[in-house]
């Protein structure tokens, strides 16, 4: 062999003159498996930003409607004073007879059939304007403020009010799912570390036995963890990306603006956090095993 | 420079491998370790390098009291130690040069001194050819003074070996003693556990006896 | 140590005198990833039995309704015949005057006014009764056929038009996700396995030196593939269970009766089936190691 | 039972292990191989079991001609031969039993013979104390031994032995070779590879010197 080559040998290396451990088919599965976890959960993180924005563009138009019956017009006034005063309310409006007519004439199909006497005789209709946070219990509050004065609500509108609590509910229960994905995700790369240690267990006992110090011998699994990490991490946020870009055309028929970029450095960035956390793990291991025969 | 008293060592498996040995090897010396298969050589070394712990006893090592010495001047300790392994301990995934330079690497040396050091030290050994082979592509005997000249390449103070000539000819292995020889005439302490008595009489030394762990004999050849 | 001792050591062999791997931290991960796979797509499984049976439950329901304007009462007849003839349609019913008339007072909030008159004006509703296969694209049928003659379909029931090809999708969705993860899991084990066996390979040579037979060496990695599907695919089935006793009193009020039993025998089989391959994948490798060597 | 005719041998590495060897081994031979470290007694050895095909040239062992042989007669090959490694190639996850065992399950024998007929081998290098140990838990030389009587526990017509006096005293060593003899009187041939020229003195065989991968030498001690 040249010089050339022999030098070549010498100089790729880390400081400290350290190999990096080879990147086998261990590392690989990991990086795979943590890379796919941290993929889909980035998924669901868009898939939260993308609800947020649908919600957001159809939040405006939800509206409730009170029904109070021809005979009781006269309890009209003081339901509509009592309706602006249900917390969460924003504001109230009385929907205009020919509005009813319209909207009951759409409703039968447009069948053109002339339904103005027939509006004569239909319960007034109050449209309740909730504030931006919908809370849990309005439509509920609501409801039972208008049973008070003898009027009805339209039962089908309850949705509304729990599709805004149920996504609060849904975001919480996204940020357990990461802690835990992290945590799993740590677990697997500590466990992948643990077998290449357990695997080089006699070359980590020779360079201890050669006075090395405990950097020089765990830094290279540090290292390689978050290595793993970093991989795995950017490759997800790719996977997300591309993803992202197979959807445009959809997307942005729902009018949906997607902003994949937030989520880069917190991959990578989660990624590399996780690996290296998940290596300082593994490695606490090497001390103890070697403590016992000092 | 060691000094031992009624070493004693027991293993886990409540084997004791030491009864009672009492050593004194001055800065300089140059002391064979002899005695039957399983008489306790290699276990001397191995408390000297503080591999195993003794169970009972006094041993100072290079100033050293090695039942209350620190993580940190055991590190320090065996960075002043070439050590020859009876089962050589090569890295058979990196090459001779690494597997030479690791104690090079371990103790922080100016990268640049590496190769020229390694080479010189495989030279020594016979091997300078097989400076980028990897441990499996040599002969029992090359893989030996793989292990041989691993030990030399810091040039430690001291130098353990265990068994250095095992699988070497009679040639090769008086070239090694010539070495060794050549490093203690330089102030090295060397330590030799060996069962190859025919190596004694070409090269002298303290020959301390053992049987049974414990000494039996002490005397000069 | 006593002879006892020693006897036991020597018969707690497998067949041929084998000694089973030790079942270590690569064992016990590649375990746990499989077994978390095949529970979720148990679940899945069950999900799919849980929504057939809950579509069953309410497919008897589903009614197209067509209406037909009060002007034009003359194409009732003919509308009828060519409703009848549309593929997948069962049979067909003109709803009575007085059924429509109690509908739209009580969608009307039970406000008691009188819809007599109203009703008067109110158009034909033919109720359209499907079979029990829906397809595709009979609700587009019928709204096409209806259409021809000027009468119009109620919009919002296409919903259930689409539900049970939905369903028949993700049938078929869900036996490609099943084969997928099979596969999925095939490569865990079949990769777990692959780095025991580089980890015992100088074992693996020396039985070879010694003139061992082929299934002597490679039957303990084949045993341990299928033990490691085999305990994934029973815990896998158990935490199913689990679950299915968690929802227990739910699923009876939605009157579910889910049966969990058929699906041991598949997924313990299943399991020893991917993991049997998986060792199979693994030690093919064996021999091109030392295939070079002979 | 053994001929070699201008054997040559070529590594992956491009290296010249054995550069036409010539060599007749009768059955119920004794043969000593020699040589400097590195000069091929190894390669020679693992020719013989079919470890690394040769290069070149002619090789027959019990009949059977090693460029020609099939996977089966090769397992039946091996299954006749005792082998002891130059580095042991114990299994340091098994038992001493286990591993001297070893060659018994391979070939199939009788699970309730297996304990008496390790006993008995044991016994002969020296370890009946041992037979529950780790090899880890054993001297250099004690492992050794046991990778002799794993040679040794299936009876083979044929036993190659690559150094296996390397790492043990003379009486041990003595002892081995007094062994091997008195197979080799019961109509086993031996093979020896060995640096160990004091033996040949005690201990009478063909002696074959190679030097750089070919013959030199063969004569009578
Ligand atoms: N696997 C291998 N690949 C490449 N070259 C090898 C390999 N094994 C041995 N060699 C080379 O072949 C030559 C002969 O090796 P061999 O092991 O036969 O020597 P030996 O006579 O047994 O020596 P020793 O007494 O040191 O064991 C040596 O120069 C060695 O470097
Ligand atoms: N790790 C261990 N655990 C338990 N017992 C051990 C261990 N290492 C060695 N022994 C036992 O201690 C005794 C002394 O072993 P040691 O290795 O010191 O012998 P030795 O003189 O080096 O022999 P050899 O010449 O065969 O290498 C032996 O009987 C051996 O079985
Ligand atoms: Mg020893
Ligand atoms: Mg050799």
């Amino acid at each position: 062999m040249t010089q050339n080559k022999a030098q070549k040998n010498v100089k790729t290396r880390l400081p400290g003159g350290y190999q990096l451990p080879p990147f086998g088919i261990q590392q690989s599965l990991a990086a795979t498996i943590v890379c796919v976890a941290l993929w889909m959960l980035g998924m669901f993180w868009l898939g939260l930003q993308a609800t947020e924005q649908w919600i957001g563009s159809w939040q405006d138009d939800i509206r409730f409607h009170v029904y109070l019956e021809h005979e009781q017009k006269d309890q009209l006034k003081p339901l509509m004073a009592k309706l602006k005063e249900v917390p969460g309310v924003d504001s109230i409006r009385l929907v205009q007879q020919e509005e009813t007519e319209a909207w009951l004439s759409k409703w039968l199909g447009d069948s053109g059939l002339t339904t103005k006497e027939m509006a004569e005789v239909l319960p007034s209709v109050i449209e309740v304007l909730p504030e931006r946070n919908i809370h849990e219990f309005l439509f509920t509050d609501i409801k039972d403020e208008a049973a008070l004065l003898g009027a009805s609500v339209n039962e089908e509108e309850s949705y509304f009010a729990t599709a805004q609590s149920l996504f609060d509910d849904m975001r919480l229960f996204l940020w357990i799912m990461s802690a835990l994905i992290a945590l799993a995700m740590m677990v697997i790369i500590s466990n992948t570390l643990r077998m290449i240690i357990l695997a080089r267990a006699d070359e980590i006992h020779l360079m201890r036995l050669l006075g090395a110090q405990e950097w020089f011998v765990r830094m290279p699994f540090l290292l390689e963890g978050a290595l793993i990490g970093l991989l795995s991490g950017t490759l997800a946020w790719f996977m997300d990306w591309c993803v992202l870009q197979l959807m445009a055309t959809w997307l942005s028929e729902l009018q949906l603006d997607m902003n994949s970029w937030y989520l880069l450095p917190v991959m990578a960035g989660g990624g590399v956090l996780i690996g290296f956390t998940g290596a300082v793990i593994a490695t606490s291991d090497v001390k103890q095993e070697t403590a016992s025969i000092l | 420079m060691i000094s031992m008293q009624k070493l004693m060592l027991r293993y886990p498996t409540g084997k004791t491998a030491l009864a009672g040995v009492d050593l004194k090897v001055e800065q300089g010396g140059f002391v064979y370790l002899i005695g039957e298969s399983g008489a306790g050589k290699s276990s001397v070394l191995r408390t000297l390098y503080g591999d195993i712990a003794p169970s009972y006893g006094e041993l100072h090592v290079q100033g050293m009291d090695m039942r209350t010495i620190t993580t940190a001047n055991l590190r320090q300790l065996r960075q002043r130690i070439g050590i020859i392994f009876q089962d050589h301990k090569l890295i058979f995934s990196r090459t001779v040069f690494e597997n030479v330079a690791l104690p090079l690497r371990v103790q922080g040396r100016d990268l640049n001194r590496l190769l020229p050091r390694v080479k010189k030290v495989l030279e020594f050994v016979g091997l300078s050819e097989h400076l980028w082979s990897y441990p499996e592509a040599l002969s029992g005997g090359e893989q030996q003074r793989v292990a041989i000249a691993r030990a030399m390449s810091s040039n430690p103070p001291l130098i353990l070996a265990d068994e250095p000539t095992g699988n070497l000819d009679v040639v090769t292995a008086r070239h090694i003693l010539d070495l060794l020889q050549a490093l203690n005439k330089h102030g090295t302490t060397v330590i030799i556990a060996t069962h190859d008595i025919h190596l004694l009489q070409s090269h002298a030394g303290k020959i301390v006896q053992l049987h049974q762990g414990a000494v039996v004999d002490t005397k000069a050849s």
